[in-house]
């Protein structure tokens, strides 16, 4: 007897609230908390219908307070559940900062794993949704060095789900970063059943052999877009790859590209600097420095705050820039 | 103890339009008109820019529509020279003390300039991150006091802001170096969708003060008479050197947090758009104009002509105001930029111009 | 409202060692023998911690002594099964609680065993940043009362804590989930150098559980049985799903903040010397004990040497602990290593054995 | 007439109060304040005196709470005055991070100038002084990717005073981090007067030809001891900068020294990833990437939480590893 796999075409932030149900269902231990989760469903609907249907012991409303939300979920998470807190907006993380960065991915170092924090941190980010100021950061980068912490973004529902749910199973606190952009912008095929992407792989969007075009999150598409335009006027080849985890970083997959096309691009729309492209290019240096022939080239944000939305466009990585981009890796 | 009891709230004019308290009849007729005024031309900016916010006019807005006595009453007791400290839902305080209308607007259509004052009027622009203004109104007046004048600060938060550990760092601090700033909190009841007594255990938000021995008063918030001679009176104890105070204005907001927000799914707008009939802080003060034969049709009339003509004057302006310019956005990191900022522009630059090397 | 008349020090046993609360005749012989033994060592324990940092025989070592009622009597008021949050000052508590004497000497050699408690034992590692500990204590404690099960938090902080955000976030959480624990401050009237009233403009700490209608109360810190007693009741109402209690128990550190502090900077050593005098809570008892015919000089000596001993086998045992590991860090960063921790052990060990390519 | 420049020698420690000193006598606006900087003259007794010379009205012993401290901090400093705060350790900034990102390092772009935060912010940092868990903490990268916000770090007491005076001058915010490792290990000479070292500039510790070693804070005496002994067993010659500034980096000395080496070396203590080591290299790879003969070695900490002090000697670059680092540089 075979059993058909049900499949969906579900947006990014359904596929995110699959994933939250399919393991409130399956594990007990698992709760969601954060600001407006419950009754509200999520300022973004990405907790839709779950407060009905697992109840307020469950999915819990908190107070408004960051630090509260993830040193409560730390006193959760030792003491044998699984919580799923949310931050409404990434820009809205920083108070949590202090009990991130020294509790929640310290507690299993400093008891030598007696205590341990399987938690995970959910948290819209990124511009380009035309939000009010703080709400677009795209500070991925900072976490990636808190030692203890996985740093995970998804750029499709497919993804998302498989992505979300192994964040939940990994036995250590991971950051779940979603891209508001991409949230409902389109479609991914989303099977019914749980299913898991695994943590710290990148995955292939196009294969190619001139340039390799490294990105995550809501750039993928947009990063896709140009490739597209570029490849129909020029005769090189681009290899995409989306990161998805971005610590640990795949670095296999990376460097396979990097020694085949031994020139690279890497978008991404945090600021320029200490933005992920400084670590990345670190990696190539480690792991492929003599198959380059070109430097690494950059389309990034700048060393400004995402500024409010009136400029958000002309701060994002544009088409232009991508393709422009392509083109310098290529001059070489 | 009952905190109920030992914070009632305070009311000056019922919501019959009647005189429940003995220092109500301080208000001169000049000042009731003046209050009605600055209410009517704040509710008539907001109902303007959530009409333009469904025409797609301007981005998402938060409307404060059943605030307006909180705020305006509060912002008619400070002084030129004092600082204000709103939050993304205190426009009506701004425009009252003096914000200019054609920037509120441009703040609403993602413009820098929408966080600038006018010249010489101290207000900041609003606060994003919920409870983080406490810190900077608190260093200001403190500023203020080191500095020996007698100004103060005025700041906003709402219910859900007393959450947050900088709300308390905010209020210790002030308490402690006793600083010249009023502590004016909105609680209408809701942080986004959750409801005060999820946020806190606590009956009112005025026996918070208690923690710091700051002064603190509970008031209804939509008795613009109240709002105004208690911030008044907690505005007279900063200036006179006696430290900070907290003040609970009791009020309700009868549209969604944001226009993205849908109310229905966590309360029942019926009810809420049943407090327009009996707590309205416009409708209270009318009933009050008329009880007092201080109530002239025409008069009203007048007052929103002017009013109209001064928002769409300030719409136009918004809208032929020139073109945001990202050169604004890499000059203002630094006073003076960086090579990093000086080459990502150039590079933006030329890639616009299509001077692709 | 004078809080210091709203929140007085309840005292069972006066410092003339008298009863003076009712309910302290509660207390069994055997119960006030355990108080007097369990001080006796956690003083000896401090004082031998002090001397080995003044041989270089252990690092910078922060002392408790003075404290001991407070942490004593904390402790034995909680069962095993309940959880215990101390800060780096509590090693009274976690010692009398059930931590093991050598890794509390091994904590203050910098090892991480140090942090680790015995099996069975549901102690948290001291927390070092100021207040972090009680949201973990809450969120622990909401655990246990979503699992439904009897058990308690219990959590220490001092006085300079009570003024980070993270306590108001603590408290206000605790109280609006009730969650089941006890928050325990031990106002030794100093944070470092900072006294009590330059961190707060509040009289008492206790006053500071009415913003979050957390019942509180106010004690005398080096009364053991005070100490003792009422937290029992705060850990009861806490079982029985009451909710949080906030516990200000005033005591005084009679040495320096840590053994790289100078307290003569800031303070009069004199003053703090002459209250081993009036105020130490070893004495105290004593003085009760021999009031209640309870003391026995013998029994006394008996205890000391047994404590010596118990102390010196745990030194031995500390000195002849294996050496650290470099492996233990990088093998508790996460259940599995990374590439990236994999790949710089590799490297490591491979610079150590000299093995350079 | 000439006056003669009085010198004298100074821990970096000392040098760091002379400079607050300087400040407070010559600008009435320039206030200090933190957790026990009063009365206690602060735990490094780095602003020893000034509480009884200048009176507490400007030097300010603070309630214990980091988001206190820097959210009135840009306060007064956008209302007149220059306010230097102290964080007790660099571990503890953690709970001011909120003010730090979305307030202090904003403000002047989100009125175009109108509010402007003068501000420095201090604090002892690293490891190797046998402190307790989190006061080691060395996350420099964490800030230098904040936009609008200057890193400084001084390795000796002649740039610690030149570098502070320079910070508490800058118009914006800047955090200015101090090597404790450095604070009391050797002195050196201090003009009395005051004076400025650049922010922005790199200093050449040693010119060489073979390799560029790039490295700031307490690593600047190691690796200067390790190069010695690595000339004397070797015959290629190192250059030696300390960067100083991480935020804005000195890239045309980077440029310059790269250009002429090859071959470069950074040695940090903060974890690997996400370290500043990345964003040199991501600099070198933009100004330099044909010069470059070997992949870039790095010498840091491991991608671990800073461990208990009786393992942070292993944890630290020692002196093997930076020798090590350079043979490897040279090897290719
Ligand atoms: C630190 C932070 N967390 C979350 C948010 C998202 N947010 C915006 S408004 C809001 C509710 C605020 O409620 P309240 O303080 O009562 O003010 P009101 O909106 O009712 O005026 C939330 C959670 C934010 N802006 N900042
Ligand atoms: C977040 C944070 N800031 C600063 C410090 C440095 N520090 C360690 S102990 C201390 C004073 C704590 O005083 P209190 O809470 O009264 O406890 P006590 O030391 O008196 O037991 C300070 C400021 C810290 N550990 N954590
Ligand atoms: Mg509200
Ligand atoms: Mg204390």
């Amino acid at each position: 007897m075979t059993t058909a796999i049900q499949v969906r075409k579900l947006t990014m932030v359904q596929a995110v609230t699959d994933a939250l149900k399919t393991m409130l269902q399956e594990d007990e231990s698992v709760i969601v908390l954060g600001e407006d989760v419950g009754k509200n469903g999520g300022v973004f609907r990405a907790t839709e219908g779950l407060f009905d249907q697992f109840g307020e012991e469950r999915v819990i409303d908190t107070p408004l307070a960051e630090s509260g939300i993830v040193g409560t979920s730390i006193g959760l998470a030792i003491n044998g559940f699984r919580p799923i807190a949310e931050m409404q907006f990434l820009g809205f993380i920083y108070p949590a900062f202090n009990q991130l960065m020294t509790h929640a991915t310290r507690m299993r170092q400093r008891t030598m794993g007696r205590y341990t924090v399987p938690m995970v941190i959910r948290a819209p980010y990124g511009a380009g949704v035309k939000a009010p100021e703080i709400h677009s950061d795209s500070v991925e980068a900072l976490f990636t060095q808190i030692p203890g912490l996985k740093v995970v973004i998804p750029s499709n529902a497919y993804d998302a789900k498989g992505l979300l749910i192994a964040s939940i199973e990994d036995p250590d606190p991971v950051l779940f970063l979603e891209p508001m952009r991409s949230y409902r912008s389109f479609r991914t095929e989303v099977p019914e059943e749980k299913y898991t992407v695994e943590l710290g792989k990148a995955s292939y969007q196009k294969k190619g052999n001139d340039v390799t075009v490294l990105t995550w999150g809501a750039m993928v598409p947009d990063t896709m877009k140009a490739v597209e335009d570029f490849e129909k006027q020029q005769s090189a080849s681009c290899e995409v790859i989306d990161l998805r985890t971005l610590y640990p970083l795949d670095k296999e997959t990376i460097q396979e590209s990097v020694e085949k096309t031994g020139r690279v691009v890497i978008v991404h729309e945090a600021p320029a600097t200490g933005g992920m492209n400084a670590e990345i290019i670190s990696v190539i240096n480690d792991a492929a420095f003599f198959y380059l022939k070109a430097p690494v080239q950059k389309v990034t944000g700048f060393d400004t705050p995402v500024p409010v939305y009136s400029l958000e466009k002309e701060y994002l990585p544009s088409r232009e820039k991508i393709i422009h981009a392509i083109n310098q890796a290529l001059s070489y | 103890m009952n905190m109920l009891e030992k914070f009632p709230i305070t009311q000056y004019i019922s919501e019959e339009g009647k005189t429940v308290h003995s220092e109500a009849t301080d208000i001169t007729a000049d000042l009731v008109k003046l209050f009605y005024e600055k209410m009517l031309r704040a509710r008539m900016m907001d109902k303007k820019c959530v009409n333009l916010q469904r025409q797609g006019r301007i981005g998402t807005y938060v409307p404060y529509e059943g605030q307006e006595a909180a705020q305006v009453g509060s912002a008619l007791a400070v002084e030129k020279g004092d600082w204000m400290f709103p939050t993304y839902r205190d426009h009506a305080a701004t425009m009252t003390f003096g914000h200019s209308l054609r920037n509120l607007l441009l703040y609403w259509v993602g413009r820098i300039e929408g966080g600038i004052p006018p010249e010489g009027k101290n207000i900041f622009p609003p606060a994003v991150p919920i409870a983080s203004q406490l810190l900077h109104a608190t260093g200001v007046a403190w500023a203020e006091k080191k500095k020996k004048t007698d100004r103060v600060s005025l700041v906003y938060f709402g219910d859900g802001a007393t959450s947050e550990g900088d709300f308390h760092e905010g209020l210790n601090f002030a308490s402690v170096f006793k600083v010249p700033v009023v502590f004016f909190n909105q609680n209408n009841g809701y942080a986004i969708s959750v409801p005060m007594e999820k946020q806190m255990n606590s009956k009112t938000i005025a026996q918070k003060g208690l923690a710091y021995e700051i002064p603190s008063i509970r008031i209804d918030g939509n008795d613009i008479v109240a709002v105004y001679l208690e911030t008044k009176k907690a505005v007279e104890r900063a200036r006179n050197g006696e430290g900070p105070t907290l003040i609970e204005a009791v009020t309700w907001r009868y549209g969604a947090h944001t226009t993205a927000d849908d109310p229905s799914k966590y309360r029942d707008q019926a009810e809420s758009d049943q407090r327009r009939t009996t707590g309205d802080p416009l409708l209270r003060l009318e009933k009050y104009m008329k009880n007092e034969g201080l109530w002239d049709e025409e008069w009203v009339t007048t007052m929103e002509n002017k009013i109209t003509n001064e928002i769409n004057t300030a719409l136009e302006e918004m809208q032929n105001y020139p073109d945001p310019s990202i050169d604004d956005v890499f000059e203002n990191v630094f006073e003076k930029p960086t090579w990093t900022l000086d080459e990502q522009l150039k590079q933006h630059r030329s890639i616009k111009r299509g001077q692709m090397s």
